[in-house]
């Protein structure tokens, strides 16, 4: 098993990174990649860039935290975690998650779970900047409600 | 209560006008919640940042912690808005 | 919106796919990329090779009325799927799922319904090749069970 | 009836022996089920292909049909077992 996690100012290349997780192995069945892009538009206003803020000694550990709980809850064969800080402009890569597993159940739920608790949990804040100035863009209750479902009991894993 | 460093992140920051600090609060603030209050009668810019406790969430030595969660042997308390991550 | 389905008998390159359906776009925030790969072991028995036949004229129509009803259900920005046919050795890729959106939700519900479609109503047909001969593959229930769930009112949907 | 272009995928195709043929039932051959009761009796290998009708699946020019659905009109009918693509 091979986990990753890694925050960085600079892009990264999605692709090299989930040809990473799989090169050489034949237990891998499926892999599942999930890339955030920053939008050239929020609520329909034009913007120049997101800025995000992180908590450097905890994000990491943060991240890790979850990516070892994803492999206690599924069985998975690579996980890669990385997460952008700084200035991005809207093109640019923000967030990347790739799950491995010998079964697309596993890698699809896994990587929602990681996205989710990202979305949530992870300690970075955006600030949009536009022709309105500099702003903090606001959690969202929808956010807090996909991140819920993975503790209770019902819900997606229920129906795996 | 011996020092304590806190820190502050985005708009917390913002309007604490600093990133982080060393305290040193008074033994009858045992709570993340009362260190909350404590702070906001530091200042303008304190009561300000904190002026609605309920949003702002804290680590505690980079842990999630709640409100209620006691600071006593704490080295680090970061006070911050909800996460827009990922 | 981009909508790709293409199936072909050699390998694809699954990054450059994602790449193409982004590429100079800054209205899509989410793209999930889905990828199934030949393993080298079915019921840990090591197999040599899959081959996979499939009913030409009908397999794209077929993948194509999926790829129009994950549009319809959610708000996409693109598609692509890919899915190879004839003999595929262990490590290579099988079938490819790329799904943009503005927001990760739409995004990945799309790519797993697809995938749990191309699994149940796809007419393809898997045969192993292993020391023990040539032996079609026998339909899972579980895939069944994961199609299923989205002609349901009920499950995921109404959680999101 | 006039003649209909019959395909056979996978198992199908291989106990049978073959990938396509063209036939022309009689006229009281009015649904699927019955197209596939009236191949079991043209010999042994349509026997074998279609002695558990319930698991092989069937199209119609194209289209995922059910075993009670009428094949008048059809001008392309495929046999087959459930798919295991993807």
């Amino acid at each position: 098993m091979s986990n990753t996690v890694r925050l960085q100012a600079g892009e990264f290349d999605a692709a090299a990174e989930a040809a990473l997780l799989t090169r050489g192995r034949t237990d891998i069945g499926a892999v599942v990649t999930f890339t955030g892009i920053c939008r050239g538009a929020e609520s329909g206003e034009p913007i120049a860039a997101l800025t995000l803020e992180h908590y450097p000694g905890m994000a990491e550990a943060e991240i890790a935290r979850h990516v070892e709980e994803a492999n206690a809850r599924w069985p998975l064969l690579g996980v890669t975690v990385i997460h952008r800080h700084g200035r991005i402009e809207p093109g640019e890569n923000i967030v990347l998650v790739v799950t491995a597993s010998s079964h697309r159940e596993a890698a699809f739920a896994a990587a929602e779970f990681l996205m989710d608790y990202l979305k949530t949990r992870a300690p970075f804040w955006k600030q949009v900047e536009s022709a309105a100035g500099k702003n903090w863009v606001d959690a969202k209750s929808n956010d807090d409600a996909a991140a819920e479902r993975w503790t209770k009991p019902s819900g997606r894993e229920a129906a795996e | 209560m011996s020092t304590l460093k806190l820190i502050y992140f985005a708009w917390v920051r913002e309007r604490v006008g600093k990133a982080e600090e060393d305290v040193a609060p008074p033994a009858n603030v045992a709570t993340v919640a009362e260190l909350m209050a404590w702070l906001a009668r530091r200042g303008d810019e304190y009561a300000h940042a904190f002026e609605n406790p309920k949003v702002i969430r804290a680590a505690i030595d980079r842990n999630h912690v709640r409100a209620d969660t006691a600071i006593k042997g704490a080295r680090e308390i970061a006070f911050f808005p909800p996460m827009t991550g990922g």
